[in-house]
């Protein structure tokens, strides 16, 4: 009897544990599992007829139909290697203006009254409530009378003025946890306005910036209208490129080949970074 | 030699006057403590020490120069804070050198004294550890060395054993005079825990509404409190309300109501007819069966209604004829005896004639 | 002496506190007010000769040439209010879906052990690292062979699919900071696993869902690349029908126009959310 | 009649033995406490009984039935959490309402009960309250209304005084006895402060390293511990080294490094040549000037090394002629005078030959 019992509640426990870690893993097959894959597939195949991609069918019988004639393309043109690098230069710089812009920002809201900082925090937020398109637009009215459109100065701006609330927002959550009393303490042992903020402030928000920095740079670098919009024929990023051969060209495996690329070469900047800041995970 | 004086300092937040008329001296080397229920300023004084916070009116002099235009990180002030402030992303032994880097001391030198006030707290094996590997005792220990070790004219301590549980913090204090007495340092140390300041304290100054109420040696504090919040404050006190009858010219005679004359020592400006309350000591309190008749002259009879067993010592709870409660403390000093006295038992309550002060309204 | 030391000092002090707060000052401005301003203003002009919109320069002169038939046009056209209402309607159906999508994964995560839940987190987030077009075609090939392209089923699959992270993140955050000796308390004052959740972890869960809501409702309303690559002719929403005034009509006084109204709306329902949820900011 | 069983109860955490084979009692109506150290299992038999947790071996009966088969939330037991554990979205009343909602209760006799609760805690003005507008002594009281509200059979208290500071904690202390004698509930109670379980308890059980070392009323706990553990945590004592030189019939004769004969009173099994330590409480050591000879057999010169001003009484710490330091406690009862002796001052310390116990290695 007992015996049973219990049987029966493991059975029921796992019954349970087994319901709530299927949403998760339905969850990773359905939405990265299977989109990666048939990325990944799509830029071993060959374009379709009209454009698009060779049906996928065919893969799981005999004519399997695969070739490396996309990254043969890629990697036999400077062109796209140059891309890349501009790409990447645009991302950095982008994420560069934005921590610089953002910090006193962010500052200033963490310092200011409790109640004040929701009010504050929604301001920043306010602009980016209307639709993004419209936002681009402004700025091409505005920097229109300048000459400054169809530059690269234009495109900077405008990545800036899109990705900046993400840089804002966790800097902010960052200094807003800060202790105030590690500040008196620096000033009470000796240390002026300037050597508080480079040894406590600026290195206790490192996980801010951080966060900020992930949330600004992968999304340049898969920004496609700014560069369009905003942007002169030089100013062509990796974006663009993958944009056009989907909607354009429609040579889709060239596109996704180009989209694993990308991907390749933000995980190995990410694990890069982190064997840099390897054993800095200390920090509070 | 007076090392910081407190100049008739008032400070006011809005409507709330933390600092009413504040004036204090403190001596070269003492342990100096300012005691006070939450709220009577003593943490505002200490702000004032520091420059974190400017006075309204009066002023603070160290070492007889006035602070007003001197900068917190000017002053050769350290604090210790209440919740200990270590930086996080530094280890110990950057925490600890962090002010002798601010005052751009040679390597050398930093890392010598750094590594004697590591020794000092006992702390040398854990000078690679980050703060949050630490327990709360030694996170206490690394602030103490912190403060300590460019050797400040005046160290601040905010509560510093508050955060710290019963048997950690009795052992911290025994260090901490230890510390004190062995680095020579004047050490202003805030407190609401009227048995740290005593165990602790050269002098202790009482605060109450942003006033000092009294300073004094501890043992002074304790058996000659200047006013009833004093006496309530610090230990446990009896008021028993009482009128006075007669002054004689060594003592008081008291009459409390429903019990009778009270023999009190004589109290300056306290004339018949008095009205006020003699204020007790449990430990002055003698306690026996009812059989035997004490030889002290204050004595009444009373019924034991609670006891508070602490172990080394008892509190019993007395309730006198006129229906007042009156604790008695007693040491178990007869092995193997924890009780003298049950509940409900008859007893006589006693206690010297010279006993106890009378405070009249 | 003493007062002149005194005056310099203040002087100094008010010059630091401009320093600051000029910044969010000029960020407010170019960011917020500026582009508003130039959108409103826009919303009242006519067509430019070509497209695109007459220029702005004359409203500072004696031609201020402002007209209200864009607004006229909006409210004597009942076929806006319709997308309008839809686009509400999709909004409001993928913030509910993906509530109930990411609350299990969320709870998931934050009941994990503490070392694997960042891991977790990367594993959500990282479908999402590739560029949004890839993922929007990865859907495409997904859903053609099952007939289920260019309906408006697979605009509510993709607008789930692209915002799900933005409710799991916010859900996750908040579960994680509550305090598991609640459940116990709640478990061991006659509470059972259902009663559990629903008196206590949902209560509390709220203002996660909501920061959540706002996170997934608002992308929705302006996004037009899904409804325009995953939906029909009749799936078009607010957003397609700015971004057509920008691109394809240069009709920017319309556009700006249903970007203000589109604002207007989202503002009006926040009040009225946060009139309803009056009082209730008291819990945790 | 008892009402809770412990039988042979085990628990492992991998390698860690948490709980070693524990055996206990606990009466009805009873204020029954489990002290120990921190990591002494006392937690986690707390957990045990909950329900939160289960034995790997042994079981546990409540009112004779074996809880095994029942989750938590149907165990007649409630628990006042170390953190309190209050719903921060609910009202005080909505938390105390809970577990009164929970058992289907009809609204009338809900509202009245929660009513009578928050009276019996002195907070009915606070009932439309959140806890975060709440002090920690009233938070705690909240706790203690809604673990008792549904009139468990036991509640069980996991340190629920740890949070709060030393003047409230003693307040609380004695509204926790009144409170357990008013409601009648049993009450399981976790410390680790030696005070708190020697002042609230009927019972302790002392426990080290997932064992009960001792299980006893706190004046037996304290005057006749049964090993050395229990007599060095609960209170202060002294360790004097020792051997026994002779087992008389009603005493030993201890041989004491550099001290000469010390009488003590006699230890079953104990025999001549054994060697141990005599434990001595400071309260029964007896400190005088060194003029004076005292009646009692047991008396060694000394010097006064420190001293501890505690208020009610002084600790002395006096330095033996072995170099032994041995702690006195005397109660401040003459008034006006705090201390009787001086740092460095010759003294005698005395004892009676019947004073302390001895327990051989």
């Amino acid at each position: 009897m007992k015996f049973v019992h219990y049987a029966l509640e493991a059975l029921a426990g796992r019954l349970v544990k087994w319901l709530v870690s299927l949403p998760p893993t339905l969850f990773l097959l359905v939405f990265f599992v299977a989109p990666s894959l048939i990325v990944v597939l799509a830029s071993f195949r060959y374009p379709g007829e009209f454009g698009g991609l060779a049906s996928l069918l065919p893969l799981f019988g005999a004519d399997s139909g695969l070739t490396l004639e996309t990254y043969r393309f890629f990697f036999s043109d400077f062109v796209y290697f140059e891309i890349f690098l501009k790409s990447f230069g645009v991302a950095a710089l982008t994420t560069l203006i934005c921590i610089v812009m953002a910090y006193p920002l962010a500052w200033l809201i963490a310092r200011s009254p409790k109640k004040r900082r929701d009010l504050l925090v929604l301001l920043v937020i306010l602009p980016f409530a209307s639709n993004f398109l419209i936002r681009v637009y402004a700025w091409i009215i505005i920097l229109g009378p300048f000459n400054l459109l169809y530059t690269s100065f234009a495109v900077i701006v405008g990545m800036v003025y899109v990705h900046l609330p993400f840089m804002v927002l966790p800097l902010y959550t960052n200094l807003e946890k800060h202790d105030p009393a590690l500040l008196e303490a620096a000033q009470d042992l000796g240390a002026n306005a300037w050597t508080r903020f480079w040894k406590i402030t600026f290195p206790l928000s490192l996980p801010g910036i951080f966060s900020g920095s992930v949330l600004v740079f992968i999304p340049v670098l898969g920004m496609f209208a700014i560069p369009e919009l905003l942007g002169g024929t030089g100013d062509i990023l990796i974006g663009n490129l993958i944009k056009e051969q989907f909607l354009d060209n429609r040579d889709w495996p060239l596109g996704a080949m180009l989209s694993i690329m990308l991907t390749v070469a933000v995980l190995a900047l990410a694990g890069l970074s982190a064997w840099a800041g390897r054993g800095k995970g200390r920090m509070a | 030699m007076s090392i910081l004086e407190i100049r008739n300092v008032t400070r006011r937040f809005g409507d709330l006057l933390a600092l009413d008329d504040v004036t204090l001296t403190i001596e070269a080397g003492e342990f100096f403590t300012l005691l006070g229920p939450s709220g009577c300023g003593k943490t505002t004084l200490l702000r004032l020490i520091a420059g974190f916070d400017e006075p309204d009116a009066g002023r603070i002099f160290l070492d007889g120069v006035d602070l007003a235009a001197t900068p917190p990180e000017k002053r050769p002030v350290h604090t210790v804070f209440q919740s200990y402030a270590l930086f996080p992303h530094m280890t110990v032994r950057d925490n600890v050198a962090f002010p002798l880097n601010m005052a751009k001391r040679p390597l050398d030198e930093i890392h010598e004294r750094v590594k004697q006030a590591l020794e000092q707290v006992h702390l040398s094996d854990k000078s690679g550890h980050y703060p949050h590997e630490l327990s709360g005792g030694q996170k206490q220990r690394v602030a103490l060395a912190r403060g300590l070790v460019n050797k400040p004219r005046l160290l601040l301590l905010d509560e510093p054993l508050g955060a710290l549980d019963a048997k950690l913090r009795e052992q911290m204090e025994g260090d901490l005079i230890a510390l004190q007495r062995d680095v020579g340092v004047t050490f202003v140390f805030v407190t609401h825990s009227q048995q740290e300041a005593l165990a602790l304290s050269h002098r202790i100054a009482v605060m109450n509404e942003g006033k000092v109420e009294q300073v004094d040696e501890p043992d002074k504090l304790y058996s000659f409190p200047r006013n009833r919040f004093v006496a309530d404050f610090i230990g446990n006190i009896n008021m028993l309300a009482a009128r006075v009858a007669e002054t004689h010219h060594g003592h008081l005679v008291l009459q409390a109501t429903d019990l009778g004359a009270v023999a009190a020592p004589l109290v300056k400006g306290v004339k018949a007819g008095d009205t006020g309350v003699l204020a007790l000591r449990p430990e002055q309190v003698h306690i026996s069966s009812h059989a035997q008749t004490p030889e002290l002259k204050n004595h009444f009879h009373g019924i034991v209604r609670g006891l508070l067993y602490l172990g080394d010592v008892t509190v019993y709870k007395v309730e006198l004829d006129n229906g007042m409660e009156m604790e008695a403390l007693l040491a178990n000093s007869a092995p193997g005896r924890a009780k003298f006295f049950e509940v409900d038992d008859d007893v006589t309550v006693a206690w010297r004639h010279d006993a106890g002060l009378f405070f009249h309204d």
